[in-house]
């Protein structure tokens, strides 16, 4: 295990904690799907880290995971961003636990 | 020694990033820091020898994602009108940070034991090497994406198509503060700049798609530069939002999953399984085709609208 | 599977679920198609059922066999018992559809009605024929959810709250049933129903799991055969329009229940076997302890339905008691009961709906008199009074000569002392109302109350009754006669004449 | 040719979904015909093919696994492609009168439909672990839309809440993807098994419970089901039930997949079934409480999709034939009934004006045929005979019965008689009429209403017919059993 192997995988670790914890913390929604994509990119991250990126020859096949993974996080970012603001023109709250529950 | 040292940089910016992101005071100061995240999150790939992931990273997770927060933001602060969220509303951290932590240590956990676990090749990534000449192309991933693991490629390219189509459903029908108005045709440098930025884009995108092949780039790079092109037109105001998507915008928006599928069945009645190349041209055609659906995909998932046209 | 004339059984409770689905087809109106496919299925039905019984007599079985899941198959069968609870439901099928005709006029959701009361009749038809107890499972069930929409028929919040008790009921029953079908194929595979029972062979070590077996088939045919403590729905279920009454209570769900026990103890435990375990005994003492207690309970109540109802509670029991109590005689008497408590008991409902549809008479009070303004129907009423309480020669008094004689040769007197109690119990709840009905004054107001029915409409509703009731008074006075009820259970049974 | 035949049914939809984009009227029928009603002709090909020569796996681009990917097709696959086919088919009849080619609507509805479609049936098909992930996005993602198509705030709020955690548990379950490709090398379902039984340790243990969590949150697998109810219960009629009837299910395939082919017999792994028998246990009892606290039809079917979803978790633990034919046809006979209930429960709203139990009265004269459908649909939920429902939970009892499960089978006895408690009130409700005498509504059903109404019905009848069909349909499905399941 190399030392650049154990940075990245402590930041992935980390990363990945942190979105945990601003997603069980944020109440918008916004900041919630930011939160998600930190997690993503931890995972990320974590999947070159494994997949030996850190030394000798790199393996293609995480790296094209992670690229697909990449375009499916901008997809559903988009598809997201766009319900939420659709979400705050129908209820006039960006917030998914409203009071005045129906 | 240098090396390990910027790793460590690098790492610690990104912590700092993420807790930034999660933390900022407000939402635009903690989508700037995200932006920033992917920025040297590119600089981390590069560092792990994943140089298309860098060009990716950057383009579209830095890019792309960003300028979706920013513009979303905006919009969300027009439907707001005059009073703005204010702060960080946020739960008790009694919860979350114990939650957080314990996630972070979960993966840390699992990361370690499984880089302990004696150093084998990855099987799947030893056949990518070995087999890679018979693609005919150079850059291995590439080769996974349009070879390999093609399947995955072109569902993918159906995760995009539903993502506008979602978009699209849940569109307002009077598109809250969708693109700016032409304020911007008033500064005079801002015509010009366009017309060398947008031009360079293209470039840079064409670049991309036929440096794929053997050197770090591809469709989806490609596709994200060209988007940021039409990104700045739609900024500027040179394209503004139209009612329907015209057909050829139609047409283009399903072009990458079409070609990527019409190729791969036209090698069926050879007695060739689904999805196999003809050769490297097909390669590049559904490159191409995905570059085209990508790059007015991301414009107007951007632009929130159904189609885009040049503004009178 | 074949589908040849042995599948008759088959057709036989398809003609009633085709009927049904028709029905639903045509809708609320074109009434005359309506009434000729009710009339036309009910019809060819009991020729087909004719047709079956001839060609048992000449030595044919009938038999429909198709798997439903590995080692489980549906199958149905024609058996004697099979065939007397068939040929009775048949019969009761026209003549209850001639009287719902009738009745219901012009009330809304008829297609509705008739829908679900052919389907009721499919799912009893499917009980009676059923060659193993897993298809008597999902023909028991399919009667519950068939009689459902009945009993709620009105829609109002009393018939809604009946309809829940009902379904509270006998959905936990059927989960009872349930249970100790999968105990009972985990032991024993899906055998089918043997005269003798088929049990016999496994006896040895599994008592207890036996027993406990019977116990939970014992509690879900109760709810339906109206077991106390299992009873209550029943006189809950009396919002139901009379024609409903009439078909729980004689041909359909309470009978059932009934005919389940019967089976239980007859052809899946067998009379050795469930005697030696003990569990007659316990059959027998809770289906005592309900005669009697529905007895009492039907003295005090002032509704026509509701008392009918009790008694129903009260008479059923007298097919388990007899059954129970084992022997030829008291076999016989229980057997036969089956027949003689449904003609009487459907004459007794039928003219019930008269007096309400006729004067809108509800209470025993008001039947004051009636004698003189429906004489008719009071003659039959009276008739079927009789035969309840078992004054000779009527059909009752065949069924409890007969449990009395076994309960002697069993040697169970004390069943005697229950059927003694009984009798009198009976007396006291009907001779009142038949004294009512002829010798008491007519109220005035009564007198001037015009009769809401009248010509066609009359004719479809005391044409019905006159028939049960003579039916029921025939199966009394020629018992002894080759044809009649008795008889033909005296030759099942394989007691001589 | 069988294997054009699996070819067909993920890229006819695929095509179709392309074609549906374009402007024309005659381009969406086309895409729509052509990605629908050609699957059960494919399907029929497809099934014969199994029958004869058994399961088999389809080697795309000719990159052999582990550098490729890999399709399989086997009963399991067979009978949820089936599924997808029929109630898809038949939503999608329904849904034709909703969203017509050539309204903005439809322009919106087909393309996804189409897609949702094409996803289904690759995930169903996939044998590899990242390809998964894809589909998973991709029903996700075109699920989601369609949902909010119902334009309401709550719909909206539905489908923002199904989204974030959908997101959630996709990368929870790609997190273990990463961790499994590490350990193996390879992520092929099938080749890993091999790998898993050299190198599996704690972390591959752990690799497997990140993928649980994933799918059990996109499954709503109680507790995790808080997105459920409220996606379900406001998305329009045929999206309702399709996602009842299948998308939900794509998670709890991937479960059974997972644990009954991938992972060794012998990784302590194995031991999650249990968790998974008591978190269905659990779900079919809170699920039934809940359907029976609603006062809206359709949250009532929601709460019962929770519930019913419980009876699939609940038959792992129990690996025998038996239990192996009661998950089998649960999922079938669950499917056709919810479609039918969520199709019928869209045709009440539709005519009534609300879904609330209270304005349900004298249903049997404003909508009799899908009341009667609701009814039909109802019993196989109840598990009463005679339906596919009763089979289930008759092998579903005797299962958990030969194995001396007793929690499981109070679970399940409790769990339907909650069931007929909840059905029975809808159906109460809609027989209700304050007074009696109240004469008959002229108001007749319209044809478009009839022929709405038949699509609810058929799948009901489906479900019912279900209940005599098992021979033949078990017989096809006996030959997919997971190995560890087939001793005796």
């Amino acid at each position: 295990m190399s030392a650049t192997a154990t940075i990245y995988l402590l930041t992935a670790a980390a990363v990945f904690g942190i979105g945990v914890y601003g997603l069980l913390q944020a109440r918008q929604i916004l900041r919630q799907l930011l939160a998600i994509n930190l997690m993503g990119g931890a995972t990320f991250l974590l999947l070159i880290t494994l997949g030996g990126g850190a030394d000798g020859p790199p393996d293609p096949v995480p790296q094209a995971m992670v690229l697909t993974g990449i375009v499916i996080a901008v997809s559903a970012t988009a598809f997201a961003l766009a319900l939420l603001v659709k979400l705050q023109d129908a209820t006039g709250s960006s917030d998914l636990d409203p009071p005045d529950a129906e | 020694m240098i090396a390990l040292a910027m790793d460590a940089i690098i790492a610690i910016g990104l912590v700092w990033l993420a807790l930034r992101t999660v933390r900022g005071a407000n939402v635009f100061s903690a989508i700037i820091m995200f932006i920033v995240f992917g920025l040297i999150m590119s600089l981390a790939w590069a560092r792990l020898h994943a140089p298309d992931l860098a060009l990716a990273e950057a383009a579209i997770g830095a890019g792309i994602t960003g300028a979706l927060l920013l513009v979303t933001w905006r919009r969300l602060q027009v439907l707001e009108g005059s009073v703005p969220q204010v702060g960080a509303e946020t739960r008790s951290l009694w919860l979350t940070l114990p939650t957080g932590l314990a996630a972070a240590l979960l993966i840390a956990g699992l990361g370690w034991v499984a880089l302990s676990l004696p150093a084998e090749p990855a099987t799947a990534g030893e056949l990518a090497w070995q087999r890679l000449p018979e693609m005919g192309v150079s850059n291995p991933v590439t080769g996974v994406l349009l070879g390999f693991r093609a399947y995955d490629t072109l569902l993918e390219m159906g995760v995009l198509l539903a993502a506008w189509l979602g978009a699209q459903v849940v569109a307002s029908e009077h598109r809250p503060g969708a693109l700016p108005g032409p304020a911007h045709e008033e500064v005079p440098l801002v015509g010009a700049l366009l017309s060398l930025v947008v031009p360079i884009s293209l470039l840079v995108a064409v670049y991309l798609l036929q440096a794929g092949g053997s050197a770090p780039g591809g469709a989806f790079q490609g596709g994200a530069v060209l988007a940021a092109g039409g990104v700045l037109l739609c900024l500027t105001g040179r394209l503004e939002a139209a009612d329907q998507a015209s057909l050829i915008e139609r047409v283009v928006l399903i072009l990458g999953l079409a070609v990527f599928s019409g190729v791969g069945l036209v090698m069926l009645p050879l007695g060739e399984p689904m999805l196999a190349m003809p050769g490297v041209w097909a390669i590049y055609l559904i490159e191409t085709a995905l570059l085209l659906s990508i790059a007015l995909t991301l414009v107007l998932l951007f632009a929130a609208a159904p189609g885009l046209r040049r503004r009178l | 599977m074949t589908f040849g004339w042995q599948a008759l059984p088959l057709y036989v409770v398809l003609i009633s679920v085709v009927t049904a689905m028709l029905i639903f087809a045509l809708g609320e109106g074109r009434q005359h198609v309506r009434t000729a496919l009710n009339l036309g299925g009910a019809i060819l039905k009991l020729v087909l059922i004719m047709l079956m019984l001839l060609a048992i007599q000449s030595g044919a079985s009938f038999e429909f066999r198709m798997p439903l899941l590995p080692g489980l198959d549906l199958v149905l069968h024609a058996d004697r018992l099979t065939m007397l609870f068939a040929t009775l439901s048949a019969l009761l099928w026209l003549i209850t559809t001639v009287y719902a005709i009738g009745y219901l006029e012009q009330s809304p959701n008829r297609a509705r009605f008739f829908g679900f009361f052919s389907l009721c009749v499919a799912a009893t038809m499917g009980v009676a024929s059923a060659g193993n107890l897993f298809t008597f499972f999902i023909f028991y069930e399919l009667l519950t959810l068939a009689t459902w929409p009945l009993v709620v028929h009105r829609g109002t919040p009393e018939a809604v709250a009946a309809g829940r008790l009902y379904l509270a009921y006998t959905l936990i029953g059927g989960v009872l049933l349930l249970i100790g079908l999968i105990w009972l194929h985990a032991l024993a595979g899906g055998s089918d129903f043997i005269v003798g029972g088929s049990l016999a062979p496994l006896a040895a070590g599994n008592e207890t799991t036996l027993r406990a077996i019977f116990v939970l088939f014992m509690l879900g045919f109760g709810v339906k055969a109206a077991l106390l403590p299992l009873h209550s729905w029943l006189p809950r279920a009396m919002v139901a329009p009379a024609p409903v009454s009439a078909l729980l209570h004689a041909v359909a769900v309470v009978k059932a229940g009934a005919f389940g026990l019967v089976r239980l103890v007859q052809d899946v435990f067998g009379f050795d076997l469930a005697t030696s375990l003990g569990l007659t005994d316990l059959l027998a003492g809770l289906a005592a302890t309900t005669v009697i207690y529905g007895s009492v309970l039907a003295l005090r109540q002032s509704d026509l339905k509701r008392r009918l109802a009790f008694s129903t509670v009260s008479q059923v029991s007298y097919i388990a008691l007899g059954v129970a109590t084992g022997g030829v005689l008291a076999t016989i008497g229980g057997l036969v009961h089956l027949v003689h408590q449904g003609l009487t008991k459907i004459t007794l409902f039928f003219c019930a709906g008269n007096y309400a549809e006729g004067l809108g008479v509800h209470s025993v009070e008001e039947l004051d008199g009636l004698g003189q303004r429906m004489p008719v129907t009071s003659v039959c009423f009276t008739l079927g009074a009789f035969g309840m309480i078992g004054i000779p020669p009527l059909a009752g008094f065949v069924t409890k000569w007969y449990l009395g004689a076994g309960a002697a040769a069993s040697g169970a007197p004390w069943i005697i002392a229950v059927l003694v109690a009984s009798t009198l119990l009976n007396a006291a709840y009907f001779l009142p109302l038949v004294h009512r009905l002829w010798f008491r004054p007519l109220p005035d107001a009564m007198a001037k109350r015009e009769l809401a029915i009248t010509g066609g409409r009359m004719q479809a509703l005391v044409g019905p009754t006159i028939v049960v009731a003579a039916m029921a008074l025939l199966a009394g006075l020629f018992a002894g006669t080759p044809g009649s009820p008795l008889f033909w259970v005296i030759r099942m049974v394989g007691g001589e004449p | 040719m069988p294997s054009e035949f699996l070819i067909g049914l993920i890229f006819l939809p695929l095509l179709g979904a392309c074609l549906a984009v374009l402007p024309w009227r005659w381009s969406i029928r086309l895409g729509v015909f052509g990605g629908l009603a050609s699957l059960p002709a494919l399907l029929a090909a497809l099934t014969l093919a199994v029958i004869r020569d058994g399961a088999w796996y389809y080697t795309l681009g000719g990159w052999t696994a582990p550098l490729g990917i890999r399709l399989f097709v086997d009963p399991l696959a067979l009978l949820m492609l089936w599924m997808v086919a029929i109630i898809g088919g038949v939503a999608a009849a329904h849904a034709w009168h909703d969203f017509r080619p050539g309204t903005p609507a439809g322009a919106r509805f087909w393309p996804l439909w189409l897609l949702l479609t094409a996803a289904m049936n690759a995930l169903f098909l996939s044998a590899d672990l990242f390809n998964l992930y894809v589909c998973l996005e991709l029903v996700t993602l075109a699920a989601i839309p369609l949902i909010a198509m119902a334009g309401t705030a709550t719909a909206i709020r539905a489908a923002m809440r199904y989204l974030l955690l959908a997101l959630l548990a996709s990368l929870v379950y790609l997190l273990g993807v990463a961790l499994l490709y590490n350990a193996t090398g390879t992520l092929d379902l099938y080749l890993m098994t091999d790998g898993l039984a050299a190198s599996g340790g704690p972390a591959t243990s752990l690799a497997f419970a990140l993928i649980a969590a994933g799918l059990l949150l996109k499954g709503a697998v109680f507790p995790l089901h808080v997105w459920l109810p409220n996606a379900h219960a406001s998305a329009p009629g045929p999206v309702s039930a399709v996602l009842s009837a299948l998308v939900v299910k794509t998670a709890i395939y991937l479960i059974y997949r997972i644990w009954l082919w991938t992972l060794p017999a012998e990784d302590p792994m194995q031991g999650a079934v249990e968790l998974f028998a008591v978190l269905g246990a659990a779900a079919l009892i809170y699920g039934g409480i809940l359907a029976l606290l609603q006062e809206r039809l359709k949250l009532v079917i929601a709460y019962s999709t929770v519930a019913q979803l419980g009876y699939l978790l609940l038959v792992l633990p129990l690996a025998s034939v038996t239990a192996w034919q009661a998950a089998s046809y649960q999922l079938l006979s669950h499917g056709l009934a919810k479609a039918a209930m969520f199709l019928a429960a869209a045709n009440i709203l539709h005519a009534v004006g609300s879904d609330r139990l209270a304005d349900l009265e004298r249903l049997d004269q404003r909508t009799p045929l899908s009341l009667f459908a609701l009814a039909l649909a109802g019993v196989s939920i109840m598990g009463l005979p005679p339906s596919g429902g009763f089979l289930a939970k008759w092998l579903l009892l005797e299962a958990a019965w030969r194995e001396g499960r007793w929690l499981l089978l109070a679970a399940l006895v409790l769990g339907s008689l909650l069931a007929a408690a909840y059905v029975f009130r809808i159906l109460a409700a809609g027989l209700r009429r304050e007074d009696p005498t109240e004469a008959e509504d002229a108001e007749g059903t319209s044809p478009i209403g009839r022929r709405q109404a038949a699509y609810a019905l058929l799948l009901a009848v489906l479900a019912l017919v279900a209940g005599f069909g098992a021979a033949p349909i078990l017989d096809i499905v006996d030959a997919g059993i997971p190995a560890g399941w087939s001793a005796p």
